[in-house]
């Protein structure tokens, strides 16, 4: 049986405009926890956000955990308004999270989808990893990412860091040492292009999907993800067979 | 401690304590599965089964509101030949009523659902004519007392289920669906369903849920549900089993003073999926603490 | 600082700028103007009048639910006589709508209050018939669409002011009662009044209110509001007045999306007297960072 | 016009149980503050409770304000729990206030009602003033009221402290110096007592009532108190015309 587990907030820290570095403890209880996997986070005790918010792992240690967490509505900032000492009452960790493989490969992130990739980054027992990073402006995550390998390469959107442009616009360049496999997280459209991108090349995608959620735990069918049944399509859960998905299973909606 | 009787009897059915789970927030029991143990509940009220299999509404699906939500899942489900093959076997190993949700289209539709879960081990079927997420029938069927009637009576003619009516919350009288209800023999009256409400992403221009409305639930509907519940209490002689917006023990008694011999958590467990056994433990304690013997010394007595 | 327009015309009334106080929320005006500058509102809806004065409903007359109140005032107000000697005079003085909101029992004592009225100073006369805190008349009105249509009309018949029909919440289906209301010729509708609730108090196992049940208002019926604003919108051609929860500029512009031409703030005076002022503002800036010049320009602009 | 005021809460002390004194900053609008009126608070942030709650003062400072609350529900105890530092949003003063006169005063608290009576102790300009406080068990402010007056009774319900049983009882002998007025704030029980009591001495009475309330500024008539008004009964706003009624005025319901 599962057990409710209330993490101490160790440190909070703002690592770039509205983005948060969260600092947990580490319940007993969690023993696997896996890079793509996320926590369902009561943010707030008092009502200002009702549902829990899902927040993946950014970085698992032995006593602690990390997230990042960008202040985008009333549940993230009372989230990322909690002082340190405060108890926050999460669930987890939950979903599938990403497969590792393949020998070379690819991560590619863009914002705070940026954040599942460190601690698949740390784990992964690959022998070349390249990371690609996307930022709207100021990013963040960099160094911690070339700690664990070899080849980071930026871009931003105002050119303010990096390279100007698109994240995506480093993937053909990214080629040249012929990646095994794609992680991917970010914006939709971001997906969509890596998708489309693995299929050309030939090269298999792991994208880590974002729907809105309730329960988070597969009960309450709110998050459903649209992917391929045969010849025809299936509607499944983001939080339970998600939120990590073959690139090759999902369908991507015309008018997103 | 005391011994406390928890066990209820809705007159046809009897729960072992009077807390169960409600459709649609539950799924087929699995997932708070590894949350509660099942065999603590009064009951599990399934996901709402549609005759055949159901892929639901486009995303988004969800928005949240102040103390609330808005749901248009639109009955996702696998369609009730694969729930009797599937999930009814999960279901049936524990100590708890199972209670199949029901939704048609048509009449026919409802009693042929009610007629293919009759020789199963399902132990109640809940007859959904309120889902406000489907565009046909649904509504039209839960809002009108005729029509409640009508479909109340057709599916009970076609089954020796205990039969339970799920009310929708949008109507002129709750009163007047409750009778149609009552004289169509309905054992017994579930409510309430979900409000039905609707939000919009101002920056976007847009509605939030990709439908457009969908069904508000959680806190932000008790006041009225409980209203409903009382009211219903004090028209019919049918069990009523209470839901809408319960979230801690307070709430859940709240209901059986108003009359509900039974109440079921919707909305709470995505918050909270420990809730249900932490309501079992405060009636526990408050009957104990006010020195009642048994839960059903509370059930209606609202001194009022 | 670009100039836009924040004012709306109501087809036959104009405001200054869509923002009004919801009746029964703001008395008549005094004890607010203490707070903001009543030349500021688009228009005050004064506290619902009856013929004769009323004493109300015995106390308690309030209760706190999860972000939202129940009320049970009924009524309390001096009569229309009374309002007209000692109120109005204050109200005229100022640069704003002043709408009554008249109440009757019975469709003869609607008709007298508005022609009691019509010689008056006031711009527009308000047709509550969705009070849920007077046991006769109110609430029947407002649930039944022929009843809605027959007040209105006759009400239409008795007086030439601007005709504000108030619809209630309370109903199978919001449609079917605003066509009614624009059948029997209402200028407007204004929508919503109160859902209606309760609340227990567990340890008295009684009602918290003296009455019983009360209207549900505040940030918890926002959703339902919203929903029923949108469905009115676009069923009838005379122009809205939304309601229903509004607490800041976020909400007010998702009714104007929906399809409000003006909007009314009850409740969210209570937790912030100057909400109505921070409203003003807050829909002035959107406007501007959206590149608007004009307040007109995002009613009923809901993309769907 | 008046404007709104955040006051910044100096310090928060638990001075019985669930009984708690609360220091916030004076703000300088707020001239006039009267013994008897009282703030209108909103206790939480962020939703827990959502209605502002009604306080009496209970001291005024030329640069702070002092408010004892008692813990009872979910507005009381978000504000106890509000840490120094923080800004409570308060509107007020409210209500009328006590109407000090005559020479020889009896003021009569019970529980959390001996509040608004420290005010009205201290600024009052009699010439005798006796306290009767009444509490269940654990008494308090006690030290406070004796140092702006020469005589303090103090019974409770259990008798842990001073005479056993109700303050009532105490107003029999506090008749030998035959005051001139009583002032009361309690509950309802109580103040009925004290209006019967005035009435057969022939001594006015003032009564501080209580009632719950959701504008706090006369604008929406659900805090009516029944008073008398010639033959007949009216309700007026507890919040506005009181929340300070003559004795004489005030009708007591039976069932209550
Ligand atoms: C599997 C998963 C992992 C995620 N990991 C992270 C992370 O590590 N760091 C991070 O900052 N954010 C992450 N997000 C996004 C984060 O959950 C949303 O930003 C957040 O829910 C929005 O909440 P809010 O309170 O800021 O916004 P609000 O506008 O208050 O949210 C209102 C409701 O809409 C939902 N919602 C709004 N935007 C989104 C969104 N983009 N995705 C999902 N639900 C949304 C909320 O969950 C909530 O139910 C993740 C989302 C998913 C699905
Ligand atoms: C004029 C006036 C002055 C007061 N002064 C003080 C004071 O100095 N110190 C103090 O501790 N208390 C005082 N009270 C009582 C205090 O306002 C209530 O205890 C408080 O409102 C209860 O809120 P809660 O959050 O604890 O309870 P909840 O149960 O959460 O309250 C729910 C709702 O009921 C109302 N309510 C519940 N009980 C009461 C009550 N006894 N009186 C009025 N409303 C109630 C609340 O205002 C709220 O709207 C005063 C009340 C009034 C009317
Ligand atoms: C996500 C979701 C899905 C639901 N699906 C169903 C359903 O399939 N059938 C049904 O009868 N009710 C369904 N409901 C309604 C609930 O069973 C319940 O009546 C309602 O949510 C009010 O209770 P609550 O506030 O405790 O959630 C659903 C509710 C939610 C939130
Ligand atoms: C205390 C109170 C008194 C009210 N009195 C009236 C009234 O006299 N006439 C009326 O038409 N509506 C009355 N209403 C309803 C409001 O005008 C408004 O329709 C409703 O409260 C929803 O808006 P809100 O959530 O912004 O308050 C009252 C509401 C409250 C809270
Ligand atoms: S969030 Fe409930 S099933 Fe995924
Ligand atoms: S609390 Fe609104 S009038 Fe007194």
């Amino acid at each position: 049986m599962k057990t409710s587990s209330l993490c101490k907030v160790l440190n909070t820290e703002r690592i770039a405009e509205d983005i948060y570095k969260i600092s947990v403890t580490r319940p007993v209880e969690w023993k696997e926890i896996k890079a793509g996997q996320f926590f369902h986070i009561k943010c707030s005790e008092e009502g200002k956000s009702y549902l829990r918010r899902p927040i993946s792992i950014c970085e698992v240690e032995a006593n602690q955990l990390r997230f990042i967490v960008r202040k985008s509505g009333k549940g993230t900032e009372a989230l990322c308004n909690r002082k340190v000492g405060d108890d926050l009452d999460i669930i987890g960790p939950l979903g599938n999270g990403f497969t590792p493989t393949g020998e070379k490969i690819l991560l590619v992130g863009g914002g705070i989808g940026t954040a599942p990739l460190v601690e698949l980054c740390k784990t992964i027992k690959a022998r070349e990893v390249k990371v690609l990073l996307g930022f709207r402006t100021e990013p963040y995550l960099v160094e911690t990412f070339k700690k664990y390998c070899s080849t980071v390469e930026v871009a931003t959107e105002d050119g303010s860091f990096g390279v100007k442009g698109y994240v995506t616009a480093l993937m053909e360049a990214a080629m040249e040492n012929s990646p095994e496999m794609i992680y991917a997280c970010g914006p939709e459209v971001m997906l969509k292009q890596i998708q489309q991108f693995g299929k050309e090349k030939g090269i298999p995608t792991q994208l880590a999907m974002e729907e809105r959620m309730a329960c988070g735990v597969g009960a309450c069918l709110v998050c459903s993800c649209k992917v391929k049944a045969g010849d025809d399509w299936d509607y499944v859960r983001t939080c339970k067979e998600g939120p990590v998905f073959w690139g090759e299973e999902v369908i991507f909606d015309e008018n997103n | 401690m005391k011994t406390i009787d928890m066990a209820v009897d809705l007159k046809g059915l009897t729960l072992e304590n009077p807390i169960m789970a409600a459709s649609g927030t539950f799924g087929f029991g699995r997932e708070y599965g590894e949350y509660v143990d099942l065999n603590t509940l009064g009951g599990i009220m399934v996901k709402g089964l549609t005759l055949e299999e159901r892929k639901g509404n486009p995303v988004p699906r969800v928005a949240e509101t102040p103390m609330g939500m808005l749901n248009s899942v639109g009955l996702q489900n696998p369609g009730v030949e694969a729930f009797i093959q599937e999930e009814l076997p999960y279901l049936s190993q524990f100590n708890t009523r199972v209670i199949a949700n029901i939704n048609g289209n048509t009449i026919e539709e409802y009693c042929r659902i009610a007629e293919r879960l009759s020789d199963t081990g399902v132990d109640a079927l809940e007859l959904n004519i309120s889902c406000p997420n489907v565009k046909e029938g649904g509504v039209a069927f839960g809002r009108d007392p005729e029509m409640v009637y009508k479909v109340t009576k057709s599916v009970r003619e076609h089954t020796n289920k205990y039969l339970i009516v799920k009310l929708s919350p949008n109507v002129r009288d709750i009163r007047e669906v409750a009778r149609a209800a009552e004289e169509g023999r309905a054992d017994c009256l579930s409510l309430i369903n979900t409000l039905i409400g609707m939000a919009i992403d101002i920056e976007q221009q847009k509605p939030i849920l990709a439908r457009g409305i969908g069904g508000l639930s959680g806190p932000v509907v008790k006041p009225v549900a409980l209203r409903m519940v009382y009211e219903t209490a004090q028209t019919v002689s049918i069990p009523i089993i209470g839901m809408g917006g319960i979230s801690n023990p307070n709430d859940a008694i709240e209901f059986l003073l108003a009359g509900a011999s039974a109440i079921a958590v919707g909305t709470a467990n995505f918050i909270n999926p420990f809730v249900t056994a932490e309501i079992y433990e405060g009636i526990r304690a408050y009957l104990e603490r006010k020195g009642y013997t048994s839960v059903k010394d509370i059930i209606g007595k609202l001194k009022f």
